[in-house]
């Protein structure tokens, strides 16, 4: 018991140090700028070590108990591995492609593998019409957009900005969701009343609205994107914690802490929130697809970071060339279309894992 | 001799699960006739509701089906016949009356929305006479105000009440046959008497054949004609209730334990307790007699030898291998 | 009894709709207001060309619309204003707020109406055969294809349908019509393209939502009881079973309402040219008209305050067990 | 013989019969003009800064005159060409005297006069275009004046020349008087006047009347069978005249491949595609805009470009012909003036072409750059780019985000230098954030209010070397663009300060270069100093592709396309 106390205030002391280090190194050692998502990062990552993979660890026959119900369902591992490719591919992809911003004019327009194109084109120096037949090489695999960028290059940074938002926007809104609904289960009363009021002003809202204001005004930076959808997008959590909690607030093992005079913080960090995970892991699921196409629709309509090349933002100029070039608004679509359903995939099917109802 | 009005002959059915196939009625026979009571006596998940249902063709499906027998009922079979049939049948001619009537109400309807749907489902009654009619059912099952309690909804009632409802509820077709499952489980001791004592009235004031579940022997002595006593999807003993009572000489072993754990009005919870072991898997049942493994009196045929049926007087039939003719011999 | 606590919730409910209105007003109205863009940047834009002293006519354009003065004056302005039933100005669009939205709520409203229509009954239609038929080849067939549904974005669904069946089949207008008249079968006919666009994603989830709701009731003793009643199953099912599920159903197609109004309806909007208060208010947005941004948002939350409220007095009447305190 | 002639006369008169038939073409069909650039944002043109607003109004209020695809004089609402006295200073306009408003009521000169004194040069309207009128008196700023002479003709007096001023005048449209005053000295009330807001006073004065505006969707105008131009000959043609806006480009060619839309803007990539339509006809235009490289010679951009021959150097790596050809799709025309290539002003004689031919050579330009000191040779005769303390240069290069043009251009550009060795930094900001952070500058520490050019020691707040922008100049008033290239310039953003430019552009503006030769030779050698001193890299001129259905007649493909829209008709 002692020794895991240790490991919990260990991580939990570590990344608060990183981000103090990295603030110092921010201000008086490095000249450029860190960028503002480091920070997100080291916190995340803290958080989700003591509260994720630290209790599943220390729960392992359990999981794996859930791992044998999740696998059952071939739609959730199929998603999965779709998710690990894709985590794999933004972290090992950028190493092996071209850079997705560089921009050759000799190589626009070109067609994926075993496409070819036939174009007309205006020829400067004849002033005539002269048809062009692009083929498809492996040199582009997935073929060039009208700046002659390479499409797979594009696709593996999109999935990188992609997951980032996903994560770390889900990682903000889940961690206030989980702490404000607990906390007002938890401590009941005046709190939860407080809280809960402030959820439904959060959720009246129009979401989308308030989250095109913010990025309008304060620009179209990934780190302003992530923290917009993760501080507005926490309330279905914290609605969902709070009433899954409240049904384990009476409970034997939380009246025995309390009896055994742990304070109020510890009883909510170390019993409450372990014990709402399996919760936290399906919301996270399940709400990161949505983030993804938030994202992608902030870029589609222009409000995208212009420093990074997205899905969306590649999304918006393919739709542009759709009869010149389709393949370049089709392979940003699929991939979109294809990491949500993933997602969905697996969320449902942790869902019915976790449902001691589902027999599965 | 009573006319018999319904028979069910070899009744068995299964529920196929991922984990294998539950035999949960097999090869179940009886007889009602009548205006009589018989009262279908076991453990918790040893078959009875699956029976009833069975009659009434609601077994869930999938996963349950009816495999084999046949139940006949006023000359036709209804395991075979058609759903429209059988439709007819339900509640006009067989009702059923479920163990809990919290869940078994809908909680969004009105009490009296829920009998005048049935009452006009099975006549050509106007809305207004099925209303009548179903506040003078609620009287009749000794409801106070029942035209107020008829604008109720199901969780503004006590459980008694409810019971009640649901009684009248079954009642409003006047069928021929009604099915009682456990009715009085889910109450408390004094609403128990009260709702059997409309059960005592209804068999006499109606004619009606009363199936009445239950897994308290000590029900069966108050309100039944005839007993027939399950044990893991199989019936073990049928005799009529005095028989039953007064010779135990030749009860079947698990009679005998559910009888003597006939509680003392106080000892109500230890009855479970008092017969060693559990029901069987279903899935995978013990060889021989099924009771074997939990019987005292089990001989070493029992495991091997699925027990006949004996009939050791007139109306009252055993499947024991102490009184079987093999068994007799050993 | 249940009459008099019922208006007393919806007076408290209402009351707390103002005060949650009158924080969103403000919140929003700041940070509208505190963005360094001006509604003078268009002009600064067209200056490079004319060759204007830019100061000038910013400052000149900012005294035109009052933005001059302290950010506190202008707020109490605008609630000044607001208390006695003022809107404001649009600049951007040259007309009184209130006016464009009388004239443009209908666009998104048709649009988010028939979406809901066609995504509620098929999708709920669904749902119940797949619920009913639980395990079987049609349940499956639906179950991925609402994964499907969900998974699509919906202007990605926009733009290829117009490609499709607009371009490419020449079926459809390749954009919305305002000339039509409302109640004709020529504009439901426009409207096809953006329903689907708008309506698959909201069809797969109710699809999703009544599948699992109705299971959930499926599984309840009093459908056993209504089937022993001698109910045909389509009574069971429809009347007995679906009464129950529509419960949480109601709330989860409530709720999302709220979130497709600015969210799916702005995007479809957008690719179809429907000049509904999407397109409006977001267009509002980049040229800073405060007044506009501040009235849809306003009239969104409160109109999502509205749509709980509605929830939950339905839910009253729907479900005899419920009451609030 | 005689059989033969009767034959020949009977078709003569057939074809004459013809001939009148087609002359009264009958108005019919509704057309439809698409856009993906936004809405306009008021009717009440004299408040608005947006040109869609300016387009918008003026469907339904002419100016005193236009000019067709030759720069010729049309005259619309003026009854002859604006009279400039021998001095320079008086201008004498005379309008129709058969220009009425809605109520019936002649519009007149008087109506004029009060436009420019009550509301252009008024203190409460703040008309955002007042500098148009403006001139500098001994330091200080002053309105022109106005003077009515009679009913149809009125006066405006300058003090100071300015020889491109007439072009001002001849833009002029006129207010109503009888409505205006009613306004008048209200802002708001202004502002917010129906009359303004619905175009309902507009009379007689142009081709079409305001129907219907639904804000986002689209602007209906209705044929105004009044029109004065035309009512003898029936046009305009069109019943109604329609401007439809859509959310994306993409939905925008979409719309006029199926036929839904009348006339709309190609963009240069798809045209390969578009000309293949024989239900299209497609033209390709001359515009008004040129791309051009700003260098900054501020205090915050590299030292290096504050030296004509380094800024020279880097023209010359830029290959033109390439953007044109790569950017542009070839709709372009490599640029080497301030002036465009469609104004008559233009001159190519004497300039010279850095960025093409022997100018364009990126090892001279290497070369030049190692004379320069910014440069060193390594052993093996490469050289390399250094900035001024010895290492390697590295440039910021910016543009507005979203403009995909712009952005191409950079991207080509950093290609460019990259072959001679410098490495370019690309920044895409918003266009709000392009204007306040790069453009607007100030002398530091100072409370100075930020401004395009604030003289000599003003920075940007963010530092940057290049940016990449698009201008739409006039192309009959060149020395308009003393703002961008003179000392005081106001737009003058880049911090070129050059005397002998500013010279000459007095001179361009003054008394002798009301004669047109002199004027031609004042632009003449500004052009060919200005291609030498390189203050920015002019990249191009756009062509304009534009497509019509086939079935409209009338059109007269030029700069100046829609001169005599009010004669196009469906065949």
């Amino acid at each position: 018991m002692t020794k895991r106390f240790g490991i919990r205030n260990l991580a939990l002391i570590l990344p608060a140090l990183l981000i103090g280090l990295t603030l110092l190194l921010d201000i008086f050692v490095i000249e450029t700028i860190v960028e503002p998502l480091v920070y997100l990062y080291i916190a995340l990552g803290g958080i989700f070590i003591i509260y994720v993979i630290s209790p599943l660890y220390a729960s392992r026959r359990l999981v794996n108990y859930y791992w044998q119900r999740v696998k059952r369902n071939r739609l959730a591992v199929a998603g999965l591995g779709f998710i690990l490719f894709l985590i794999l591919l933004a972290i090992i992809g950028p190493f092996l492609t071209a850079d997705p911003t560089a921009v050759s004019f000799e190589e626009k327009n070109i067609p994926p593998v075993g496409f070819t194109l036939k174009e007309s084109i205006y020829e400067l120096e004849t002033g005539q019409f002269i048809t062009r037949t692009a083929t498809g090489d492996w040199q582009h695999p997935l073929g060039t957009d009208n700046k002659g960028r390479d499409l797979l290059a594009m696709i593996i940074s999109g999935a990188g900005v992609s997951l980032q938002v996903g994560l770390l926007a889900t990682g903000i809104a889940l961690a206030l969701g989980t702490l404000i609904g607990v906390i007002s289960a938890y401590f009941g009363g005046k709190t939860d009343n407080i809280l809960m009021r402030f959820t439904d002003i959060m959720m009246t809202f129009p979401f989308f609205l308030l989250l095109v204001l913010i990025v309008f005004i304060f620009g179209a930076n990934l780190a302003i994107i992530v923290l917009v959808i993760g501080l507005t997008g926490w309330t279905g959590t914290a609605r969902l914690i709070r009433s899954e909690t409240l049904s384990l607030r009476t409970r034997e093992f939380i009246m025995a802490a309390k009896a055994l005079g742990a304070s109020d913080g510890r009883v909510v960090l170390t019993h409450l929130v372990p014990n709402v995970i399996s919760l936290i892991i399906v919301i996270a699921t399940l709400s990161i697809p949505g983030v993804i196409v938030a994202e992608a629709a902030l870029s589609f309509i222009g409000l995208g970071d212009p420093a990074v090349t997205s899905w969306g933002m590649v999304l918006r100029a393919g739709q542009q060339t759709l009869d010149t070039a389709w393949w370049v608004a089709v392979a940003p679509g699929v991939m979109l279309f294809l990491t949500v359903l993933a997602f969905n995939f697996v969320g449902d099917g942790l869902r019915d894992a976790f449902d001691p109802r589902s027999s599965l | 001799m009573k006319e018999t009005i319904l028979s069910v002959r070899n009744l068995k059915t299964y529920f196929f699960t991922r984990r294998g196939t539950v035999r949960a009625v097999d090869d179940v026979d009886f007889e009602l006739k009548k205006g009589e009571c018989l009262c279908l006596v076991g453990e918790s998940g040893c078959g009875k509701t699956v029976t009833a249902l069975s009659i009434l063709g609601l077994v869930d499906r999938p996963p349950g089906r009816i495999v084999g027998g046949e139940i006949n009922y006023d000359g036709i079979n209804l395991v075979s016949c058609l759903p429209a049939r059988m439709r007819q049948i339900r509640g006009r001619e067989i009702a059923m009356i479920f163990q809990d009537a919290q869940s078994a109400l809908n909680p969004v309807f009105t009490i009296g929305d829920q009998i005048v749907e049935q009452i006009k489902l099975h006549s050509e009654k106007s809305h207004r006479q099925a209303r009548e009619m179903a506040i003078d059912l609620l009287k009749e099952v000794g409801i106070p105000s029942p035209d107020e309690a008829a604008s109720y909804y199901p969780h503004q009632l006590s459980g008694g009440m409810r019971q009640r409802a649901m009684i009248a509820m079954s009642l409003s077709c006047d069928p021929r046959i009604l099915i009682a499952d456990e009715p009085t489980t889910a109450v408390d001791v004094t609403i128990k008497a009260q709702i059997l004592d409309i059960f005592q009235r209804l068999k006499e004031s109606r004619q009606i054949s009363l199936l009445f579940i239950t897994h308290e022997m000590g029900l069966v002595s108050e309100i039944g004609d005839r007993v027939a006593v399950m044990y893991a999807g199989k019936i073990v003993e049928i005799a009529s209730v005095t028989e039953l009572l007064t010779n135990p000489i030749f009860q079947h072993p698990y009679t005998s334990s559910l009888i003597k754990c006939l509680p003392g009005i106080t000892q109500e919870r230890e009855r479970l307790e008092s017969i060693p072991g559990t029901v069987p898997s279903l899935i995978d049942p013990p060889s021989g007699c099924l009771f074997h493994p939990r019987c005292a009196k089990a001989m070493a045929i029992c495991r091997e030898k699925e027990p006949p049926p004996v009939n050791v007087t007139k109306g009252h039939t055993v499947f024991c291998h102490l009184y079987s003719a093999q068994g007799m011999k050993k | 009894m249940k009459k008099t606590w019922l208006r007393d919730y919806i007076i408290r409910r209402l009351l707390y709709a103002i005060i949650i209105a009158w924080g969103i007003l403000t919140v929003t109205f700041v940070l509208v207001r505190i963005g360094p863009t001006s509604p003078a940047d268009k002009y600064l834009a067209n200056l490079a060309a004319r060759g204007q002293d830019a100061a000038q006519v910013i400052a000149a354009v900012e005294a035109r619309y009052g933005l001059d003065q302290p950010i506190y004056a202008q707020y109490l302005n605008y609630i000044g204003n607001l208390v006695q039933g003022d809107w404001g100005w649009s600049f951007s669009t040259s007309m009184p707020v209130i006016e464009l939205i009388q004239t443009h709520w209908i666009y998104s409203f048709q649009l988010i109406l028939l979406s809901s229509i066609f995504a509620g009954i098929i999708g709920i239609l669904i749902g119940i055969y797949s619920a009913v038929r639980q395990y079987s080849r049609t349940d499956y067939i639906a179950t991925f294809f609402s994964f499907i549904g969900i998974s699509i974005p919906n202007f990605w669904l926009g733009v290829m349908l117009i490609l499709l069946f607009a371009v490419q089949f020449g079926l459809f207008k390749t954009y919305y019509d305002t000339s039509l008249p409302l109640f004709s079968l020529a504009n439901l006919k426009q409207l096809i393209l953006p329903v689907i666009t708008l309506g698959t994603g909201m069809l797969a989830g109710y699809t999703r939502y009544t599948r699992s709701a109705m299971l959930d009731n499926l599984r309840k003793e009093f459908v056993r009881t209504a089937r022993a009643k001698g109910l045909p199953e389509r009574t069971v099912i429809g009347k007995h079973v679906f009464r129950n599920a529509i419960l949480p159903l109601i709330t989860i197609i409530m709720f999302d309402l709220g979130s497709i109004v600015f969210g799916g309806a702005y995007l479809t909007e957008i690719v179809f040219g429907i000049p509904g208060l999407g397109r409006i208010s977001f267009n509002a947005i980049f040229a800073d008209d405060y007044a506009v941004v501040v009235a849809i948002t306003l009239i969104a939350a409160f109109l999502i305050l509205m749509i709980n409220l509605i929830t939950d007095i339905t839910y009253t009447y729907l479900d005899p067990r419920i009451r609030y305190d | 013989m005689t059989k033969l002639k009767i034959l020949a006369f009977f078709l003569v008169a057939m074809s004459l019969l013809a001939c009148s038939c087609q002359l009264a073409k009958e108005a019919s069909g509704v057309f439809i003009s698409g856009t993906s650039s936004g809405d306009a944002e008021t009717l009440n043109w004299i408040l608005a800064a947006d040109s869609a607003s300016f387009g918008y109004a003026g469907h339904t209020v002419d100016s005193l005159v236009a000019y067709d695809n030759e720069w010729d004089i049309q005259l619309r609402c003026a009854a002859r060409d604006v009279e400039v006295s021998e001095d320079g200073l008086v201008y004498t306009v005379t309008i129709r005297n058969d220009l009425r408003w809605s109520d019936g009521s002649p519009v007149t000169a008087e109506d004029y006069v009060y436009t420019l004194e009550n509301l252009m040069f008024s203190d409460w309207l703040n008309y955002p275009y007042k500098s148009d009128w403006q001139e500098e008196v001994d330091g200080e700023t002053v309105f022109i004046t106005a003077e009515v002479v009679d009913e149809t003709t009125f006066s405006l007096t300058r003090r100071t020349v300015d020889t491109e001023f007439v072009y001002n005048v001849r833009t002029l449209a006129p207010y109503p008087k009888y409505i205006a005053v009613k306004y008048e000295g209200d802002v708001k009330a202004f502002t917010e006047a129906p009359e303004f807001n619905n175009l309902t006073y507009t009379g007689n004065l142009g081709p079409y009347k305001f129907l219907e505006w639904v804000r986002n969707d689209k602007f209906v105008l209705e044929r105004n069978p009044e029109y004065y131009l035309a009512k003898d000959v029936g046009a305009p043609y069109f019943e109604q005249y329609t401007i439809k806006i859509f959310g994306t480009a993409a939905t925008l060619h979409a719309a006029l491949e199926a036929g839904d839309i009348t006339y709309t803007g190609i963009d240069p990539e798809k045209m390969g595609k578009f000309r293949e339509m024989d239900w299209l006809n497609v033209y390709t235009v001359p515009t008004r805009s040129y791309l051009l490289l700003a260098y900054n010679q501020r205090d915050n951009g590299w030292v290096g470009l504050k030296q004509r021959e380094v800024r020279q150097a880097l023209s010359m790596a830029i290959d033109k012909e390439l953007i044109v050809e790569q950017v542009l799709y070839g709709f372009g025309e490599p640029a080497f003036s301030f002036i465009p290539k469609p104004s008559p002003w233009y001159m190519d004689e004497g300039l010279a072409k850095y960025g093409v031919g022997s100018l364009l050579d990126k090892e001279a330009a290497q070369e030049r750059l190692l004379e320069l000191g910014y440069a060193v040779k390594r052993d093996d005769g490469n050289i390399e780019v250094r900035d001024e303390e010895g290492r390697p240069l590295k440039l910021t290069l910016v543009t507005n985000a979203g403009n995909e043009v712009n952005e191409d251009v950079c991207h080509l550009i950093k290609e460019e230098l990259a072959a001679i060795g410098i490495e370019v930094e690309l920044k895409f900001v918003p266009w709000a954030t392009e204007l306040r952070k790069y453009m607007m500058n100030k002398i530091p520490g100072t409370d100075q209010e930020p401004r395009y050019n604030n003289g000599v020691g003003a920075v940007s707040e963010e530092p940057w070397d290049m940016l990449v922008i698009l201008f739409n100049t006039h192309p009959l008033s060149p020395s308009g663009s003393d703002v961008f290239y003179s000392t005081k310039g106001g737009l003058n953003f880049w911090g070129f300060f050059n005397s002998q430019v500013d010279g000459l552009f007095r001179q361009a503006k003054s008394k002798e270069a009301l004669d047109e030769e002199v004027r031609r030779e004042v632009y003449a050698g500004l052009s060919v100093l200005m291609s030498e001193e390189q203050p920015v890299n002019f990249l191009a001129f756009q062509l304009a592709n534009v497509g019509f259905q086939s079935n409209v007649r009338g059109l007269e493909p030029g700069i100046n396309m829609g001169y005599n829209y009010h004669l196009w008709y469906f065949e």
